[in-house]
């Protein structure tokens, strides 16, 4: 038994998934504390970014493929921090009535 | 136009990586397409900052922290899935897609329970009061039944983002039945185990949407 | 074992069920098939677009005051919807990269056929599906949303009842939209990995012909933009079905917000339709010059810098709705940053003339026709970014002249530049010269006759998508004459499709291999190419435009630049 | 004033005719290349090409110079639109409302002016308007001013949009509707007069004057202006988009309600209904295109009164 757990590797992504769900129960826990939305939303947002990264690398191994596949994954994320960007460029500076 | 003569078999060209690569494209197609939502999310949320937080409050964090670990342990599974198969153990892995499949249909049934309650609080349909369907509703004066604008943007956001998501599950779970009958029958296997890892990378990706989803929903409140 | 190569693609084919007639194309998983199938079906929705515009320009001939109408305003706002819907995303989104891009990147690049030639197929069905769809959605009751299907407007428009059910044809004009997207999504993917994985060896990314850069950069567009407009346009949909208001005021949205979602897409779609023709071009101007392009590099990288910044300049199309100030300048400021690879890409063009030995065939005179409309087309855009002469021409007939003088006199006539081009290499036929030439004059003509009194008459107010316009001379005047060059163009029209057609059926039959002289690979195998595209592993050993060690190897006899093992 | 017809029009036209005349150097310039050298590298005169790849200095330059020429062009165009996004503190509010298809100018004292009447402005006197709509987005535009922006339908405690002008000149100007809103997208035009301040205070003050009367003696008509219904419903018995209000009581009329055709006789009833549920019944012959107005019990009741009085004229 001990063997196969070996040869299938059980281990390393069981340990990234009790990481994954210790940051669940963190972020959950960290929400429960008052403080300004802005905080708040940067926590959730810096714990679930932190969760995708370890789901990216480990659980669709972007750690074993060739540079290209990281090259994309950086276009791609740049592109949507430029659109979230460039929107808000317009939403933040809106005049108030 | 022409006669034709020959016929030729095309020599089965396989290049394991540049298909990854692809299935690694598509999947930020999928990215992007709920990259909108987010950043519909995002707009109206730095609008009506108050109303977002009272909506948000009557989700219920329990329920939806269960279904981030029940996603994230179907992740797991996944994983140990088409390392099995690697690994040449063909029975395991599919004894590992039976409980990713059993854990995806375990976070429907929960986010099904979830929205029934929704309804049945009118949640969703109150925002349709008064405005008869099939009539322009923008002169509509919001009736002093309705919830305010922004907790009506908010329900109606949470329904979209959170469907679109489910729609992904169930894709994502009539997949791995194929990917398990293709097991079965020998077609997927040590040797050949590409479509099993795309199924994977595409089951992460749901998992990430959803890591995504679950704090701007349940836990900014 | 390598199976029989003989014969050209026209003869053999990859399906062992379908072996004759109409299957043995529809369920082909050959690239070159699938791009003369997308070449078939772009081209009859063309027409179909051109009548429509020939329609809706006849209805513009006399003013209000006349009586005169030719076409009643209900029918007026189906026409210019659907004439835009085919015409961008029917055809021109798709055109250049479907057709010419699926017949010529894996040519070009030393490769058998794409990366995933099913996929490839399967993108062919989907555009054709959708474009069925849309095409059926004016039969359904039209949408006269304008292709912008800009909401609070594309929400509240009419469904009509059809035999007792009722349609609601702008929800399935969006559906169609959508589906076609994807269509597109997949030939984008399939393309970059092509390029990625699939080059012959010695083909490094810096000795890729320039129409593979351009169309290496369209493909990331495609996939990285297609998928915002397409959930944004489903939201549409939503929003008409459901009880759910996105973008509806009366519920807290915003219709603003959709216009930035939708032009997140479609800004860099304008991108996607202009650089496989830039890349056309590229190929086209070297050829019959004999000559190196002018800075190969410089344009290679000119390519991607504009798929780059193309992402960074939606909201140029929104400066009279309100956007934030902030915003407008800002924008406006990225706007002016594409401008420049776009000139250095014009000046690099021309400068390539210069000391050639240029021949006037019909594919060099679509390609100059396009430097001289695109130029215009491009200038035009300078006054659409600057923001306070926008602010006054801004939904006028100046951006209707504008995006025709960048679309059609730029990206379509290139498409046509490109057939005309590789029209041996495709079908192993030659069309008539006279006549191509004759067609080329008249498109020409007629296209500069149509768009340019529209400038004109957008500088004096006149707003676009009227049915009809106020009785005032300069407006009857211009109009009259844009009409009138709607009349020549649409005869240029038709006898560039007749030139095509003539050539397919009566056409000299030729098997040479590189009637032009062209160094780029796609020459340099068998005319129409075999099943393989080359009847051997490919080597690539020579820079994509260098005619002087082209010309050295034709002299000693040797395929140019290429080793055949 | 310097006689151009408002205060923007110096900049908008100054940016035009410098991005023109760059323009058009670069157009001569890249033609006049082209043919040059069709004609003097042509195959006969030069069949033997020379070989040059590029040239590193040229290219240089032919980036920095449009760099700076397009620079040049962002500036002056930034300066234009600063000045008509910064309304003057002491200019006059005149609301704009626009609706399919029509426009209603609302003037600080409650005076109202339809698509018809135009809007009425003194001469250089910077005017402030908020644009708002009921129903689609429209666009306001006037040429002859350099001025537009869209008037969109706005969520509740969101602002207007807005833009304002100064006129220079006395005359009647064209007002346009530049953003497709519909059927009658090419009707909805309307006229901007600009009078002297003499002219401008003595035409408010009749006109003021004679909404007054309207409204205290034919409320119904004076709401049916400033509704904006008289866009598609006459009262002279013409078809416009919707039924005329001419003889309408007691007509007998083919309605689908819920798609089902039934025929009914013109009443209080009916026409109560039809007020408050303009999709409910649909007069056969016509689209369902009226937009739900929010009007009180009072205005229907007037309304309703004044469509008894139009009956009545018929019937005399």
């Amino acid at each position: 038994m001990k063997d196969i757990f070996k040869s299938i590797n059980v281990l390393n992504p069981s340990i990234v998934f009790i990481v994954l769900v210790l940051l669940t129960i963190t972020t959950v826990l960290l929400s429960g504390i008052d403080v300004s939305d802005s905080t708040a939303v940067i926590i959730a947002l810096a714990v679930a970014s932190i969760k995708a990264a370890l789901v990216l690398t480990y659980f669709m191994h972007l750690n074993h493929e060739p540079l290209v596949f990281k090259v994309f994954l950086g276009v791609a994320f740049f592109t949507l921090l430029v659109i979230f960007l460039l929107t808000f460029s317009d939403y933040s500076f809106r005049e108030m009535s | 136009m022409t006669e034709q003569t020959a016929t030729v078999e095309i020599p089965h060209h396989h290049d394991e990586t540049g298909t990854r690569l692809g299935f690694w494209l598509f999947l930020y197609t999928e990215l992007f397409l709920f990259a909108a939502f987010f950043l519909i999310y995002a707009v109206y949320r730095s609008n009506y900052l108050v109303e977002f937080r009272t909506a948000a409050e009557s989700l219920n964090t329990g329920i939806g922290t269960q279904n981030t670990i029940i996603l994230l342990a179907s992740s797991l599974t996944m994983v140990l899935s088409l390392n099995a198969l690697k690994a040449g153990k063909a029975r395991m892995a599919k004894t590992f897609l039976q409980f990713t499949i059993t854990l995806g249909l375990a976070f429907l049934v929960i986010k099904g329970f979830e929205w029934g309650a929704k309804f049945d609080h009118h949640l969703f349909l109150q925002t349709t009061k008064g405005i008869a369907a099939g009539e322009g509703s923008l002169l509509l004066n919001p009736s002093a039944e309705m919830l305010p604008v922004g907790q009506v943007l908010f329900f109606g956001l949470y329904f979209i983002m959170t469907g679109t998501h489910a729609l992904h599950i169930v894709i994502g779970l009539i997949w791995m039945i194929i990917v398990y009958v293709w097991i079965s029958k020998g077609s997927i296997n040590p040797d050949n185990y590409g479509t099993l890892e795309r199924c994977g990378l595409y089951w992460h990706l749901v998992d990430l949407i959803w890591i995504f989803l679950f704090p701007l929903y349940y836990l900014v409140a | 074992m390598e199976p029989s190569q003989s014969g050209s693609y026209l003869q053999s084919h990859t399906s062992s069920r379908w072996t004759k007639g109409f299957m043995s194309w529809f369920m082909s998983t050959d690239h070159k098939r699938i791009g003369i199938m997308y070449g078939v079906s772009m081209f009859s929705f063309f027409g179909l677009a051109v009548l429509l515009g020939f329609f809706i320009k006849l209805q513009k001939l006399f003013p209000a005051a006349s009586g005169w109408e030719i076409i009643p305003p209900e029918l007026y706002g189906s026409f210019f919807t659907l004439h835009a819907v085919i015409m961008i995303f029917l055809f021109i989104v798709p055109g250049a990269p479907a057709i010419l891009g699926n017949f010529f990147l894996p040519l070009q690049i030393g490769a058998k056929d794409v990366a995933f030639p099913r996929v490839n197929l399967l993108s062919y069905w989907l555009y054709l599906f959708g474009a069925v769809m849309a095409v059926a959605g004016i039969v359904l009751g039209g949408a006269d949303t304008g292709w912008t299907f800009t909401p609070p407007y594309s929400v509240t428009t009419k469904t009509i009842s059809l035999f007792g059910f009722t349609v609601d044809s702008v929800s399935w004009m969006l559906v169609a939209t959508f589906i076609l997207g994807w269509g597109t999504i997949l030939t984008g993917i399939n393309f970059i990995v092509t390029i990625h994985r699939m080059r012959a060896e010695g083909m490094t990314f810096f000795k890729m012909p320039l129409f593979t850069w351009s169309i290496y950069a369209t493909s990331w567009l495609q996939v990285l933009a297609t998928p915002v407009v397409g959930i944004t346009l489903l939201m549409i949909v939503i929003e008409r079905i459901l009880p759910v208001g996105f973008f509806d005021p009366a519920k807290g949205g915003d219709p603003i917000l959709f216009q930035h979602l939708f032009w997140i897409y479609s800004h860099p779609a304008v991108y996607i339709m202009i650089l496989p023709s830039m890349g056309l071009i590229s190929e086209i101007i070297p050829t019959n010059s004999q000559k190196s392009i002018f800075g190969y590099k410089s344009i290679a990288i000119a390519s991607c810098s504009i798929a780059g910044v193309g992402y960074l300049l939606w909201a140029h199309h929104m400066f009279t709705t309100g956007i934030s100030d902030f915003a407008a300048i800002l924008f406006s400021f990225l706007t002016f940053l594409v401008a420049i690879p776009t000139a250095i890409k014009v000046f690099n063009w021309t400068a390539t003339l210069y000391k050639g030995s240029i021949v006037l065939t019909p594919p060099m005179l679509f390609a100059l026709a396009f430097i001289f409309n695109f130029s215009i087309g491009g200038l035009t855009g300078m006054f659409l970014g600057s923001l306070s002469t926008d602010i006054h021409l801004h939904d006028t007939d100046f951006v209707v002249a504008h995006f025709h003088y960048t679309m059609f006199g730029g990206a379509a006539f290139g498409i046509i530049a490109g057939i005309y081009h590789y029209f041996s290499k495709m079908f192993g036929k030659m069309y008539s010269m006279k006549w191509a030439n004759r067609s080329f004059i008249f498109m020409f003509i007629g296209f500069n006759t149509l768009y340019f009194p529209m400038l004109i008459l957008g500088f004096f107010g006149m707003p676009r998508r009227y049915h009809t316009y106020p009785d005032i001379p300069v407006y009857n005047n211009l109009q009259m004459l844009s009409t009138f060059g709607s009349w020549i163009l649409v005869t240029g029209v038709v006898l560039v499709l007749g030139t095509w057609i003539h050539g397919l059926i009566k056409g000299k039959r030729t098997t040479e291999q590189n009637p032009w002289n062209s160094s780029t690979l796609e020459w340099q195998t068998a005319t129409p190419p075999t099943l393989f595209n080359f009847e051997e592993a490919v080597v690539v050993t020579r820079e994509p435009y260098d005619y002087h060690g082209f010309r050295e190897d034709v002299k000693n006899g040797k395929a140019a630049g290429v080793i055949h093992d | 004033m310097n006689g151009a017809t408002s205060v923007f029009v110096s900049d908008v036209d100054f940016s035009f005719w410098l991005i023109f005349i760059i323009s058009a150097l670069c157009l001569v310039g890249i033609t006049g290349f082209v043919i040059f050298s069709i004609i003097k590298y042509n195959r006969k005169n030069n069949p033997e090409p020379t070989h040059i790849e590029g040239h590193t200095g040229l290219e240089i330059v032919w980036t920095v110079i449009p760099t700076i020429l397009v620079m040049f062009i962002f500036y002056f165009g930034m300066k234009g639109f600063i000045k008509m996004r910064s309304v003057p503190e002491n200019a006059m509010e005149i609301q704009v409302d626009a609706g399919m298809w029509w426009w209603k100018f609302t003037y600080p004292n409650g005076l109202e002016q339809t698509t018809g009447q135009g809007l009425t402005v003194p001469v250089d006197t910077p005017i402030y308007l908020p644009l708002h709509s009921v129903d689609v987005i429209h666009s306001f535009y006037i040429p002859a001013f350099r001025v537009k922006m869209d008037v969109v339908p706005k969520a509740e405690g969101e602002k207007l949009n807005y833009t304002w002008f100064e006129a220079g000149k006395p005359g009647d100007y064209d007002l346009f509707c530049a953003e497709y809103c519909g059927l009658n997208h090419a009707q909805m035009l309307s006229k901007v007069h600009v009078l002297s301040q003499e002219d401008y205070d003595a035409w408010f003050a009749e006109a003021s004057k004679a909404q007054a009367k309207l409204k205290s003696e034919s409320p119904g008509k004076a709401l049916l202006i400033s509704k904006g219904c008289i866009a598609c419903h006459s009262t002279d018995g013409s078809k416009l988009i919707g039924p005329s209000l001419k003889g309408l009581i007691g007509k007998t009329e083919t309605v689908l309600t819920d798609g089902a055709e039934r025929t009914i006789t013109v009443d209080d009833t009916y026409l109560r209904r039809s007020l408050n549920e303009p999709a409910a019944d649909i007069v056969k012959g016509f689209q369902p295109l009226m937009p739900p107005l929010p009007l009180t019990p009072q205005e229907v009741d007037d309304l309703i009164q004044y469509i008894h009085e139009l009956s009545e004229e018929t019937a005399e």
